[in-house]
């Protein structure tokens, strides 16, 4: 299940780009809610803060430790998300999360996924799909503190 | 010969092949000392495992045996999938909502100390606080909560048993109250056979908002269980007694209240992290897994629970209804014999305790024995409801889904025998 | 190629035919995606099991399968022996003076929970006392000591670790002080392999009379143990990295501490007596065995310690021994790479945790996976020791008794494989 | 292991003698000391007493609820240690938990056992052993106990 074929097709040239230069990576002010998420199965780990302006996602900053694949995800994050709508980004986080828990049976969207399409090929790898996850979760858990917050005040 | 088509159980048991069934049973044709073939009559103490469950997991350790969850190799998915398997198929068995509220424990009797412990870790037992049991639970349903009050400074409180060994609920009202805060009950009686009607003790205890814990270690086997529609928020049985393996003990619970409790065991796989000042602990179920859980024995597990659905419940359950029936009535035959608990097939489980006049139950079993039928005599685990009924011990004969009339006829003649035997010489 | 016959360990190695202890273990024999043989290097993860521990197994199961203790008939009698006989086999392989010392637990981290527990139960641990532990622990051994001491009021010390990877023993003295009641140590670290001088800390932990736990679960695979000489109060180990099965863990204690606890789990086979008003328990190792314990996994670590005594403990020692040794060797061949822990095949178990510059843990792990080497990525349940050695995740292979140096040699390929495909692209 | 014959060695004729007709059954005064034992795997419980005069055993009375076995045990322990000095009392003690342990290896010494001997049979039914030890077992705790409170005074 885990030849060279499907390694590759795991760590597409997009994927290590992103790896290698993350965009948007770092933690920055304004922000109205910041999380912590943990993988505990290997010990990745994503600080990560939402600053909202209106119903828009004016910036998503992080602090990401952990393999390419996790980190490449949050960098892929950060360019689908920001200057987005919240609706549009959580219909996006949607698109991703579901070809991730595809096992390789979605078929992924590009105009949507864009960039995001390349992590295609870790559904076909259960342990590395809460890799790819781990910044997607941290991102919805915060924008839906962050949304509370503005309802509150 | 009376039964066999005499009752109204006889037209469900028809369609179900009891010989073709004890075909996946190789221990079922071994003869013992003296020649005699095995007449195994304690299925309510351990079940007996078919060819498939012992093959599935020498598949597993043979095939794919890695450890789970923290491995990221291709045999570590094998092994993770086969495991997080048992625990999808077991969900479904039960009609869990949800596969995470199927927490894997050692055995019931951890499943219901783990209750116990939590809430009392949780603050939701507190002294003053009452806890209700029955006087016809097993001692793993009795002592985790003998524990409890005694650590908390609650109260125990006790449903009574009628003569006719039916769970008394004629003061539910003033036995659970606003005070109460857990009502723990067994569903099936590993003693008197009863089934109990845990759904009007549920909806008491909601009314008054305690949490209720069935104990399911002798229902789960033999009748049809839907954890969705029963309402109780815990649910505790065992892998042994249904064709499973041993070291595999199951804990259903409802998801948001598992989700709301402290950790049981800490270790390995129940953390999120863990730091030198502290630590923080994973969702269910893995919050109440410590260390590695029982891996082959989840896929063993799965198996069985293929198997009693291949063979579907509902066939299971009536079969398991007519043996009692049968049993019942050949039983009531015998001079002497005195059945402890509900003397007909209704609302009642494959487990029957008796006594003979003047033989004691150790007596009765070991002459039984030497005729090759495997009965259990003493407490059965349950010295208060053997106190109710003023008795120190019975002799207990429990069916299965291969139990045949033909072992309930052996089992009377050997009681018979040991009448002659003891009151003879 | 270096290695075979260069060191000392070549010699002690001679005698050891791993060839032939390998076809014992038929899932060494799988190929893999991409058609590479499986190359196992996560035994300190789990073991594999040999076809006779399976067949052990499957023979209980298949022949002689019944509850324990409670049954009187001759299945009963059969598989009671049976259970017995496992514990019977495992006090004699770890030296226990007493078969009663050996408690069956569904895995360590139970056993060391269970320890946990009562010491806080029994008011041996209370508040302003002190528990020691070091920061190379598994998590299944921090855990526990951390809910302890937060439910008592107690305080957690900590040993530390020197940059080497060893115990930091030079403030022995004014960490275990009389206010330590408890000192709980890992004798093999299953992150840096350390193999840690026990003994001293025993001596004195029982000088200021604290007791001592040992978490054997790295240790009593890979080494002689001989409780009856160490000197620790508690030993607890694992079955399924001793080539056992899942679903059991040991928990040994002297006897008359054992004697002296409160029980741990309550339930059946676990008391003397019960009645509505109180209960009473039973002996050890009973007391701390509530309900149906691991039988077919007692029968299945019985022949799994039959097996390493054929082996003989020395023999497989020295070839763990000889396998770090080269493996410390080759893998320090290659550039980039640092091992976490000691570098030199000296009190060193058959663990060895590694980065490698410039590719994350978990990708390494994936890579290796695709040639068919199976390595274990991520904290190794042991945090606090990564922090230590400011890391957050390491790559870790680890060896068995099954392992060869061509296994290694595929290792260290596969490495250089990943670090090509992670800097040449 | 257990056929009708080895049943016939185990349930002999004197056992069930002894069972019908109980030897010094019943609680008497004065004694010493008083001990419940149970067998927890059955839940045959036996309440014993135990009178000395000096190093003799003057009485052993007791109350048993059990087994045809643990019945017929208490009685021929009366007849075997009733009016013995202790040390011979606990030399019969050890004789019999030696034929009772002994898998059906040990020859019986009827000189010393008397009836007994017809435990014999008892010795090849593990799970029946400490049925024919549970009233010797509480006799040895009971005496032990009499004699602290006699040295003691
Ligand atoms: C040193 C050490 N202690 C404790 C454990 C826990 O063992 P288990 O997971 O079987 O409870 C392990 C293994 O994971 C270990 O390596
Ligand atoms: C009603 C009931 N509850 C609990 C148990 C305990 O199950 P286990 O021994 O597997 O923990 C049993 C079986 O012995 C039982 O019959």
């Amino acid at each position: 299940m885990a030849d060279a074929s499907q390694v590759d097709a795991l760590y597409q040239e997009i994927i290590l780009d992103h790896y290698k230069q993350k965009h948007g990576s770092g933690l920055r002010d304004p922000f109205e809610s910041e999380v912590h998420h943990v993988n505990p199965t290997c010990g990745d780990e994503v600080t990560l803060r939402v600053h909202l302006d209106g119903g828009t996602v004016s910036d998503v900053s992080y602090d990401a430790v952990g393999c390419s694949i996790s980190q490449a995800s949050a960098s892929v994050l950060n360019d689908l998300v920001v200057g987005k709508p919240v609706d549009d980004a959580f219909a996006t986080l949607d698109a991703f999360q579901a070809l991730m828990q595809g096992k390789g049976e979605v078929e992924p969207d590009e105009d949507v996924l864009e960039d995001g399409i390349a992590f295609a090929g870790v559904a076909q790898f259960p342990a590395r799909v809460k890799c790819a996850l781990l910044s997607w979760m941290a991102f919805k858990d915060a924008t839906s503190q962050a949304l509370t917050t503005q309802e509150d005040a | 010969m009376p039964g066999r088509g005499a009752g109204p159980w006889a037209a469900e048991d028809a369609a179900y092949d009891v010989e073709a069934v004890r075909k996946d049973f190789p221990i079922l044709e071994r003869t013992l000392a003296g020649d005699h073939p095995l007449v195994y009559l304690d299925s309510a103490n351990t079940s007996h495992k078919p060819r498939q469950v012992v093959e599935a997991i020498e598949q597993h350790y043979l095939q794919h045996n890695a450890n789970v969850a923290r491995a990221m190799h291709q045999l570590g998915a094998e092994a993770s999938e086969a495991f997080e398997l048992g625990r999808t198929k077991v969900a479904g068995f039960i009609g869990a909502p949800r596969r995470e509220e199927v927490v894997f424990t050692k055995n019931a009797s951890e499943a219901l100390n783990l209750v116990a412990r939590v809430l009392g870790d949780a603050g939701t037992v507190r002294e003053g606080d009452e806890v209700v049991i029955s006087e016809m639970e097993h001692h793993s349903n009795i002592v985790p909560w003998q524990l409890l009050t005694e650590r908390t400074g609650a109260t125990l409180r006790w449903f009574g048993v009628t003569d006719e060994g039916r769970l008394d609920l004629d003061d539910l009202d003033t036995l659970v109250t606003e005070r109460t805060k857990v009502v723990s009950l067994t569903w099936v009686s590993n003693m008197l056979g009863t089934i109990n009607p845990v759904e009007r003790v549920i909806a008491r205890a909601h009314e008054v908002g305690a949490l209720v814990v069935i104990d399911g270690s002798q229902a789960v086997p033999q009748i049809p269980v839907d954890v969705s529609t029963l309402g109780a928020d815990f649910v505790a049985f065992t892998g042994h007694k249904m064709v499973g393996p041993t070291g595999i003990g199951v804990l259903w619970g409802r998801y948001d209240l598992l989700a709301s409790l402290p950790p049981f065991l800490g270790g390995g796989e129940m953390i999120e992290t863990v730091t030198m000042e502290r630590s923080t602990f994973a969702a269910p179920p893995h919050r109440f897994e410590a260390g590695t859980p029982p891996i082959a024995q989840s896929v063993g597990l799965g198996a069985a629970v293929d198997y009693l659905t291949t063979l579907g419940m509902e066939n299971v359950a009536a079969h398991e209804q007519a043996i009692t029936a049968y049993a019942l009535e050949r039983l009531q035959e015998v001079d002497g014999l005195t059945v402890v608990g509900p003397k007909e097939a209704v609302q009642r489980g494959g487990a029957i305790s008796f006594t003979l006049d003047d033989v004691h139950p150790h007596d009765v079993a070991q002459l039984l024995d030497s005729r090759g039928v495997a009965v259990r005599a003493g407490h059965h685990c349950a010295k208060p409801a053997h106190q109710r009924f003023g008795v120190q011990s019975t002799t207990r004969a429990s069916f299965y889904l291969y139990t045949t009339e033909a072992e309930v006829d052996a089992l009377v003649d050997a009681i018979r025998h040991t009448q002659h035997y003891f009151g003879g010489r």
